[in-house]
């Protein structure tokens, strides 16, 4: 290893375990997450190729969608519908289902494969509505202690007058609020792209899962460039600044464990990709289902509490990260 | 035809002019050209004597006009961002920040602190729309956290004064997950029973919309003041509607559900005043 | 008394006596309500003539509504808007005030008093939205056990195409659900019309105070005559028949007070009516501050569950009425 | 011009001819004109073979078309109205309880009691229309609570099956008490953490739509069933409003996000089959 490069590692793992030093608690999920960090530190940081890839890979037209999954993981799925208020929301879908004889309330972002299926679903892209049909699912949930899976998929919150008009932010910053109170075991997993406010509405949970090449993203890359380079031609430059790829998400201890794909990306192989995913979100499940609801609870808003990179100047220097 | 599964009918209503008239010099008011010295609009609450127009106001002076004098102590004055992702975009991160800290005094996009309003114990957290668009990234988060336990701490409620563009991107991912973040320190606030108001003041939109702001016992704005978790820019490129007048506006809002008053800024005060003893009374 | 008369007053006695019996607990607040009961019913029962005199008078255009009753007993008020998702619903108000050094949580249906008051806020009709403005109210008070009071004054809910569009008969039926989950203290006070599912929705509380001249009815006379005497004209027959004054909605055990009005009516005199009505309140709220709140819950729930008049056969014969 | 304070947009759909074609015989089809002999109708579900169309279902028939052979047990069999307000309108509410007593040989407008479907235990209340419109009055709520409580204490889910007119005028003010009596119910059947199923049938309005029947944990109707608060016939009369074609009609509810599914009624079995063991596995 060059000396520049072993500097740099160096560096990056300075940073990295600053952040479960932030506030000093330890979680109990922290060790696994941080094993797979310190693990992933010794492998070459991805390259701006590898971190594109999975920008195009996340969003392929035929990367398997929330229902692929559904389909072929859960028995006796019941799709649930309506806010109970306004509207049905078909760009995102709810439901209940019985995944390895456990019931699961799920909740997944869903893109439409063909183009009356993506009008439909309005490409996958929520309005308030969708969002509150969410909230209204956790609370089924929550009442019978069935633990929640969301599946993230969306190129984000959509941006309408109606969906301003309805209360976006509101929404998806009570979507956020529920799943802070819930005393059930959620888990995330996301399967393409997760982005921005539209992601982190069903994304406030116990343990992050988070396929090979999907992204997960405060801003699209496009929107990104549209505000920095005030160019959305700049796209790639975004991405590769962002850094939206699951490794840097791991890095960064934003997500809890990488999960493989098919060699070339889940659409080759769906059903590969499938029982990849469902491995990974069994064992999940199993240990949380340990877990008391009380303490899931604690240890999740401790878990949100603590990210952040910052320096606390001479007060507090052991925040101080590397550089 | 393609049956629309949610109303999308839009109600448009006459915008009030409040542009933010940039180019202009800022004491030029933008929606009657009236032009004022800053110690004359500072006097008047940097409200437009002429029209009523609300122009911004920074953290520090936002706190003058809200706490009894005297009662501030900052908190955290300390903290500053980091640049994790070692952001790159036109310049680097690191010098955007020091600049902003050069331009500003600040350290980051708010400033909290315990404080007295109307001789009721409170914490506040008050944005700064001047450094950096008011964006959101870790140290913001960590702010509006620790303004949360220092008002649970000490049992009294936190109001929190919005600015805000949104996340702040030059911190990628680490600026979504200050989201879920506030979220969290604002349940713990509630599970301690403190009352939490927001003042949503212009502009509040994306993230910080999207996450503690929106999340107020009682929440209110200014008059004009843009709400809305994507701009109107931003909608209108990606829809192609036409846009309502008042498209996201404090106004619009109101009468949408989604705030409880719009108050001129002379009469923030006396209200916080009064929700800050309602909350105290019914402990 | 003659001996008609007593036979007729022991008939009504028996029936009510079977009421709190029907389930066989007892609650803390029956023993009063019971003994109001049994003093009313030494009183001659209302005459016909004073039936439908409560209800001109509950309806009297110049009868104070919610926020004159709020302008005189409350302080600090700050009125709440809006359901956060779709709209502001003036027909209902609701807000945040201090009540004899004590912060209420206020629910209240308003009527205008002039034609353009009433027409903004609907003639106090809610819609869906406003129950749903109510609800988080609710919320905001459970969370910092602030006690509710709601006001009931309203012809009913509002019967257009868009309210039921946006669920008007789930948005009543889950803001009583919610009721029945707080642990704070709830009381009602019925000072005008109280109509329907408009009315119960929130109107499930601890305690029911009604004015003298106010009305309570599952529906209003002239909804009733149009549908069982098919004329509308009928409704001093539907009002006879319904009998919705406070003197028998004491007997039937459906509220716990009737809270004396000024002579003539609460328009003649409205700082009257509204120092013996904050009387009421005052005392009742006293008594149940002391109650913790599962315990208050509970009562509550046991409190509905026991209403019914109904005979069980040969197997319960304790459960027969009266004739 | 009074600005609308809240969206009043209407949607306007076709309306499927479900018009229960008053004076028909009960047996012919209301849509298509099609006649048929009971036991062809019972055969089929008392779904129209031609067209479509669901005819009301009687509560023993709906018992048998959904509880396993031979598992109903019915409880609170012996529960009848009294008239505690000594009711007259055009007659006498003791005269029109015997008359609908004798008429549909029930006691009251549901039945009760526990059963099995698809081998999943449960309890069933099953609402029959044809007793005085399946109005609720004491006995209604006082079954259905007790309904819940059996459940409760076999630790199965609750499915009750709605078919009504609203709260029973002639018990007065007790009627409208039946609203929170079953809520209160429904609530206590949600802490013992029961599963509950609502399948709303034609008609399901009023009362019984503004209480229990909108608290399933799962919600579903089936066709054309009419679920509002208010029917069209006084919405009409009160607004002057024109009614969408599709008022208050099933397809609208799913629409405007009020149910989970419309199921066509041979569906109807298997989907509750389904439902029940999800809940099972979830204890
Ligand atoms: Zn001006
Ligand atoms: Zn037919």
């Amino acid at each position: 290893m060059a000396a520049d490069d072993e500097r740099h590692l160096r560096e990056r793992l300075t940073k990295l375990r600053g952040l479960p030093l932030l506030r000093g608690t330890r979680l109990s999920g922290d060790a696994k997450r941080l094993e797979q960090q310190l693990e992933r530190i010794e492998e070459p940081e991805p390259s701006d190729q590898e971190i594109w890839r999975s920008v195009d890979l996340a969003r392929h037209s035929e990367r398997p969608y929330t229902l692929d999954y559904v389909e072929r993981l859960f028995e006796d799925y019941v799709e649930l519908h309506g806010d109970r208020a306004r509207a049905e929301d078909p760009a995102l879908v709810t439901g209940l289902a019985s995944f390895r004889d456990r019931t699961i309330a799920l909740i997944g972002q869903q893109k439409g494969r063909d183009i009356n299926e993506r009008t439909r679903r309005n490409f996958g892209m929520a309005h308030p509505e969708g969002y509150r049909k969410g909230m209204r699912l956790m609370e089924v949930a929550q009442r019978h202690g069935f633990p929640i899976v969301t599946f993230l998929d969306s190129p984000g919150a959509y941006p309408g007058v109606a969906a301003e008009q309805h209360g976006q932010g509101g929404a998806i910053a009570r979507s956020q609020a529920l799943m802070a109170r819930l005393t059930i075991p959620l888990v995330s997993c996301i399967i393409g792209e997760g982005n921005s406010g539209g992601a982190i509405a069903i994304g406030l949970v116990d343990r992050v899962l988070m396929q090979e090449h999907a992204i997960y993203s405060v801003i699209s890359p496009e929107g990104c460039a549209a505000i920095l380079w005030r160019d959305d031609a700049e796209k790639v430059k975004a991405a590769l600044a962002l850094k939206p790829d699951a490794a840097h998400c791991l890095e960064l201890g934003v997500i809890d464990e990488i999960v493989s794909e098919p060699k070339g990306g889940a659409h080759l192989n769906p059903d590969e990709a499938a029982r990849l995913l469902g491995d990974a979100l069994g064992r999940t499940l199993d240990q949380l289902s340990s877990v008391p609801g009380a303490e899931l609870r604690e240890q999740r808003r401790e878990r949100y509490r603590r990210i952040g990179i910052y320096t606390a100047g001479a007060t507090e220097p052991a925040l101080r990260g590397g550089s | 035809m393609a049956e629309p599964r949610i109303d999308v009918s839009i109600e448009h209503k006459h915008r009030p002019d409040n542009s933010d008239g940039a180019g202009k010099h800022p004491n030029t008011c933008p929606s009657c050209g009236s032009h004022y010295r800053d110690d004359e609009l500072e006097a008047n609450l940097r409200v437009c004597p002429q029209c009523g127009h609300h122009f911004r106001v920074r953290a520090r002076e936002r706190i003058a006009q809200l706490a009894d004098a005297g009662t501030f102590q900052e908190e955290a004055v300390e903290l500053r961002s980091e640049d994790p992702l070692a952001f790159f975009d036109l310049r680097p991160y690191t010098e955007r920040l020091a600049e902003a800290e050069v331009s500003t005094g600040l350290g980051d996009a708010m400033v909290i602190g315990s404080a007295a309003i109307e001789n009721e114990a409170c914490e506040l957290a008050v944005m700064d729309f001047a450094f950096m668009g008011g964006s959101m990234g870790s140290v913001v988060g960590e702010k509006l956290t620790r303004a949360a336990d220092s008002a649970i701490e000490r049992k009294v409620p936190l109001v929190a004064v919005t600015a805000s563009g949104g996340a702040r991107m030059q911190e990628g991912i680490l600026s979504l997950m200050q989201l879920p973040k506030t979220v969290c320190a604002i349940e713990d606030l509630r599970d301690a029973r403190c009352g939490f108001v927001t003042v949503m003041s212009h502009p509040t939109t994306a993230g910080v919309l999207a996450s503690f702001a929106s999340l107020g016992d009682i929440i209110v704005s200014e008059p004009g003041a843009l709400l809305a978790f994507t701009g109107p820019r931003v909608v209108q490129q990606t829809t192609r509607e036409k846009l309502p007048d008042d498209f996201g506006l404090a106004e619009s809002n109101l009468r949408f559900g989604h705030l409880d008053a719009i108050l001129p800024r002379s009469e923030l005060k006396p209200f916080l005043g009064r929700a800050l003893r309602l909350f105290r009374n019914g402990r």
